[in-house]
């Protein structure tokens, strides 16, 4: 390998990427622990579907919009790297080579989309979703990442590199990124029938507990794995994102216990979220103690603006808005209070002598990446639903979306294991027929049946 | 006393116990079930192998009721659980000769 | 530690190591949502106790059969190193410590057979199954480790280091190798009782989810652990992972959509893990591009392939033949038409200017492995079948395998954790009781019992 | 960075901390399916809680306490690093930065008190176990940790640097300290309602192997990153930790199938628990075969060790004493018989030489930190039990602890999401309106409520 | 009109279904149960801890039908159900006074 | 023949079975239901929407009994599933024209 190679660097980046890879299914397991049984498999499926199409467009073009070259302004890159043709196999990004860095990146462009699905639980079309993932990654995600992430010595991001913006990790990038798309989708789709009024609690607790217990342990490579190095600055990142998401934890559950009279366990994992929200941007630049403050803070704060969707009557089902865009903002607000300017960069919060400068910067990221991300994920969702339709029937999704959208049950947990439900296999001989009216017809007519379904 | 038993609807569940609280009914046993009947089921798909569901999801409740409000009881029940919709269920009764309050031991009507 | 030694790499390994430990958990979680709720923790035991024997088997004598000196012709390992004996602490394989990589390719061995289990769900005898792991490992699992994976400066293993067959992390030696050999055993056992004819749906989608999530996680160790250091080919392996496994998630989807009309989670669950098995011969060699060549070709072919077992009707319960033979036979086949030549080795593959050549040592690969494997696996099960017997009795089959041969129940949901079914704790008073005569019984006369249960 | 920083080693550590991390969110799914569903989520909470609380206090003094410099006599740490005040960012420990071990460490205080909580489910006071968590790593794990754990030359803690006691990666200062700890506090809360007469069995044993697999991965983490560095040492806790795990388990499995006829597959999580637990203070210094032979001997004593809850009558609910401090005991003393003195350290044990010298040292590290932990960790829990109370109202734990502690049910899986139990949505308005009465006194005259609940 | 309730082994219930199609039946209830009678249960072990299981899962139905029917019906499903071995289950009648189709208020025969 | 139903809290299942052995019934039915009454529910909190949750678990009992046996029956059945606290419970009596035991198709007070 050339100079300035790190193999210490490189297996560090490498293990985060994994590590940020497996939030997204993490993700999967937390939001889809928080639906009803009827709805937890397309839950799943949105979030699997990000992995699935995100990492083609990276390679295609993504991760050249996002890092090639600067195209101009430090709004969006080039299309050098189209295909990622032309990177050559120990061509450097730092102390990593390229290939290292452009895989942990791809994993923060699968997570970004799949925050948004919690905000339109149970009632969005699976192609839409999958049409709303490849525009949105396109318009939204790979030039703001570029905006954020992408240094190139003053000619990099706009917001980043010549503006002074810090997020560490993506507190604007990501999560206020899809917190606000999270509000547009939802007042695009509108209210889950029944909401406020039927019951919605979650059908498998232990299931949220899991995913929040995987973004926890996937989180260190999402945060320690951004100073992209092994060293210093990765260690105070990786021990700031353990006790922020503590603290965040412990403020849910106080702030819960007074408002509500009960500690729960999705509180619990509900704070440890927000924890790691509002840690993304600033682990980079505070010390533990900062980092606890941050932490508590968000989690109180975050416990609070989940109320909001309801006062405001908006249907973002999982909290998309109060954990992630509320999480996000509080984030990276506070880099501007608690910047020691001694741990990844030098710029100074106000708490440490730095005065308002870097608190108006901060203001700045996270009011340009709202705005952009809202108005354009609005747009977007509009488009799709005046063309191919966002929302499922109301009957499908009375009986429950998993059944239309994905013909499955969940779980069946039935002495039998077919469930008071029978099952004839029929079709599975059709299947290996050469014909198969059978199937085909009732293929055919699946929606016309779905309409009955459960009703 | 009567038994009135009624395969309903899930989603009917609350309005139906609203209706008979409402009706001055105090108590009520459901049991969660499923019918086959002229609603269809549905198609699902694991790795090619297309299973139809003909047994669809329901709930059945039961309500003791003294005679007299049996007839009452059940046009209640039924306009409370009634979607217009094929598989709304059905609704039967049959004759109880003594109910018993297992907290106290009372019988006949004080049971309920 | 000595010149050479590289601690960026170990560290790599090692944690590598630990990844790929972790996909059998996720293995037997992805199989175990597959099956029947009365026949879930079978298929659980059944990978971890992989896990129990296959690692004792490597101190042993696994290490020393696959990766000892070649006894010959490189068809297998000499007896050096039973017990790992005289392998100093700091003695090296290329820059990393011997240990890390016997622990690494522990690992490999671990999963190979537990692949296996999928192919006769249900319905092996527990002890049965232990019995043939240890002879498969020995007799089929640890020569064809020696043949793919040990190199030797041209005195290592017969198709890897002696005949070029390119293999980069072992879709060959791992899945051809189990993938035929769940064939043979599925063919040995028979078909399920009700097979084709009785409801087998999955009892837990959301299980089936956690497992594909954790083997996408543990694989990134699987292929960029291949690499045995933390460098430029061990990115390149690591990204196109991700991105064959996401076009193959993709593949699959498609498939499904226009043959059966939806897209189903269960089917994004298997393109990745298609998508991973295809990918894994491949991965050092082939462009990001060409990865997704890859993905998409193994996603839909595999999808297309699991139906082979209807149209056959040998009972391959959960397509084991289908994902791990056929995808790890096209993605070894493809290297022989994707290999750039740049990436981890030199040989071109035809779409790179480099012929044929390649193709045909592929297809070598393939064949070898392919027939090596379902001769001797077929001959295994055979001698067990017909001396301990491989198959549980029909009621007890029935009645669900968990019942008679793990005396456990899978789930307990009713509100006071007895379920319906009543429970007496007796025996646990006889558990202490010096002479447990009612323990003894009912141990005793359990399968006269068992032949009542639910039936 | 400094000189004698490693990025490898630096790597190494962090990705270890990520990995002992997870291990707590992975003993909450191991014990929270072995309790009842009424149960469960207290059980996840239980280990959440201390997630929360002891990252916090770790940064407050709880580092300071247990690596600060020796306050005298190797019992515990000063004060310079309260707040981690004073740790510059590239201040190292070793060759790593001190905040990489600061993380690392914290780890191992976060699970310890997590695995106590094993021995009083389904009846501790959620705000009584928060309050025992802080008391007790004050009083009781910093301390011990830095015993154990704090080298200095010399000037060290006193048993590990000052009397030789060999304790690789805690099978003292963690599982002898945790399982003694479980004792005390089930003796003080006393035993649940139904103990030995209502059945108790697990209610989903899919969640066990998940917490069991997530457990033997993380462990990964804990023995051999207690190297501290990716080196031989590293590579050899890694493959001992393997192998003796894997011998555990198939030395429970058989234990159980001799005295109760059959093998589980809660047995074999459990043996591999036990032989993770027998490892860990071992994994340093012995070899592989070495491994091997303490993991058999763990899994079948631990096996046995479980039925002396029921001949004793000590409600040890899910076995802390007879996994955690059995094995832990064991697995300290047989690093006298075992030590090769050619691993981690020069100490020989009796097999290879060594006398009976460090099997002594080792038995008093054994029989001072079981007797401290079991003193003050019974006086802590009789102090709480007599203040703020300990154990939950009888009614209370037989509708279910979930209930009353957290208002929530673990699970929900009927059709319609709301299960047989209708649900009313009220208070959400309720939650919006600046009065909310209604929230109130619900919220009020719920334990009044509590009491008839499922009763 | 009669309600015919039958207690049976759960993997017969297909063809239960099946026998009862064929007889004419347009519609039934399913309700899971369990049973504790002359079968046997089976024995779990957890960490050491024997547990006898005694009562064994079942499959409760439920169909309504005109009297003129109800013996022939019984027989038929008595029929389908049957093992030979000891856990077959029970069929009993009870008379029911009033039936309704909830979707169309139709009473007695007609309901069916 | 009389089938006597109970709905009673599910932790007295123990005992109540216990007790109808001891009168000499070999055999029940056993479903797990769901019952609105007297009893109150309890409260539920996710993200600050708080749930009521009026429905409590019970478990629903079946007995088919001679007639002269019934009222005995009965009585012990009341006495083992009582706690004296509100929610205890019912149980009824309903006649019962024929009972089969499916696997020989004795009927009567030989089916049971
Ligand atoms: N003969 C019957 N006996 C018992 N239950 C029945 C009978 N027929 C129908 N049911 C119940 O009523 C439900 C609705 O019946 P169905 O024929 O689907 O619609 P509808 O009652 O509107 O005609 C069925 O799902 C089943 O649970
Ligand atoms: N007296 C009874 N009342 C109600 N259900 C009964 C009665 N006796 C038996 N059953 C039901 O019938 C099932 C089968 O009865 P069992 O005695 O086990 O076998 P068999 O009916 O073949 O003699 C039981 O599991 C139970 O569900
Ligand atoms: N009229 C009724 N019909 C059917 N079941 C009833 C009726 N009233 C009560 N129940 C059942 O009896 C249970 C106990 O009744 P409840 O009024 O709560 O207490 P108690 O019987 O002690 O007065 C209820 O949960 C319900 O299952």
């Amino acid at each position: 390998m050339p100079d300035g190679f790190s193999a210490g660097d490189t297996a560090f980046v490498l293990i985060c990427a994994a590590l940020v890879m497996v939030m997204t299914p993490g993700l999967a397991f937390f939001y889809g622990g928080m639906v009803r049984a009827k709805s937890t498999l397309n839950m799943l499926a949105m979030s699997f579907l990000s992995l699935g199409i995100v990492s083609v467009l990276w390679v295609l073009y993504g991760y050249s919009l996002s890092f090639g070259p600067d195209a101009g302004a430090g709004l969006i890159g080039n299309l050098d790297f189209l295909g990622m043709h032309g990177i050559g196999l120990n061509d450097l990004t730092g102390t990593i080579p390229v290939t290292a860095f452009s895989a942990f990146q791809l994993m923060f462009a699968i997570i970004t989309p799949a925050l948004i699905s919690g905000a339109v639980a149970d009632r969005a079309k699976f192609t839409a979703w999958g049409l709303f993932i490849a525009l949105w990654v396109t318009v939204v995600y790979f030039p703001v990442a570029h905006w954020v992430f992408f240094f190139d010595g003053g000619n990099g991001g706009w917001l980043g590199d010549r503006n002074g913006v810090i997020d560490f990790a993506g507190g604007t990038a990501v999560h206020i990124n899809a917190g606000v798309a999270g509000l547009a989708l939802c007042l695009v789709l509108g209210k889950r029938v029944g909401f406020r009024k039927d019951p919605m609690r979650p059908h498998s607790l232990p299931l949220v507990m899991l995913g929040s217990g995987l973004l926890w342990f996937g989180w260190f490579g999402f945060n320690a794995g951004s100073a992209l190095a092994a060293n210093g600055v990765a260690a105070m990142a990786l021990i700031n994102t353990q006790v922020a998401t503590a603290a965040a934890l412990l403020g849910w559950l106080i702030y819960e216990k007074l408002r509500h009279g009960a500690f729960t366990t999705l509180g619990a994992a509900s704070g440890a979220v927000a924890g790691l929200v509002a840690i993304t941007p600033a682990c980079g630049s505070v010390s533990p103690l900062g980092a606890v403050a941050i932490g508590l803070i968000a989690g109180a704060v975050c416990a609070a603006a989940i109320s909001l969707k309801y006062r405001f009557g908006f249907d973002d089902s999982l909290d998309v808005v109060g954990v992630h865009a509320v999480g996000g903002a509080i984030g990276s607000l506070l880099v501007g209070l608690f910047a020691t300017g001694t741990v990844g960069q030098s710029a100074k919060g106000l708490f440490y002598g730095g005065g308002l400068e870097q608190l108006g910067k901060q203001a700045m990221g996270v009011a340009v990446v709202g705005a952009y991300s809202f108005v354009l994920s609005w747009l977007l969702a509009k488009a799709i639903d005046s063309t191919v339709g966002f929302r499922v029937a109301e009957d499908v999704e009375v009986a429950g979306i998993d059944q239309a959208e994905h013909a499955e049950s969940a779980y069946d947990f039935s002495a039998l294991g077919a469930g008071p439900a029978r099952i004839t296999l029929a079709p599975a001989v059709a299947v290996v027929a050469e014909s198969a009216p059978g199937t085909a017809s009732r293929t055919a007519d699946k929606n016309a049946e779905k309409t009955e379904v459960d009703v | 006393m009567k038994l009135i038993t009624a395969v309903i609807k899930p989603h009917r569940l609350d309005d139906v116990k609203a209706a008979l609280q409402a009706f001055g009914v105090h108590g009520l046993t459901v049991t969660e079930a499923s019918g086959y009947g002229r609603q269809r089921g549905h198609t699902e798909v694991y790795r090619g192998a297309e299973y139809t569901v003909d047994l669809v999801p329901k709930v059945r409740i039961e309500v003791l009721v003294e005679d007299d409000d049996a007839d009452q009881l059940i046009d209640v029940l039924v306009k409370a659980a009634r979607t217009g919709k094929i598989g709304d269920g059905k609704v039967w009764s049959v004759p109880v000769e003594t109910a018993v309050r297992v907290r106290t031991g009372e019988r006949g009507p004080d049971a309920l």
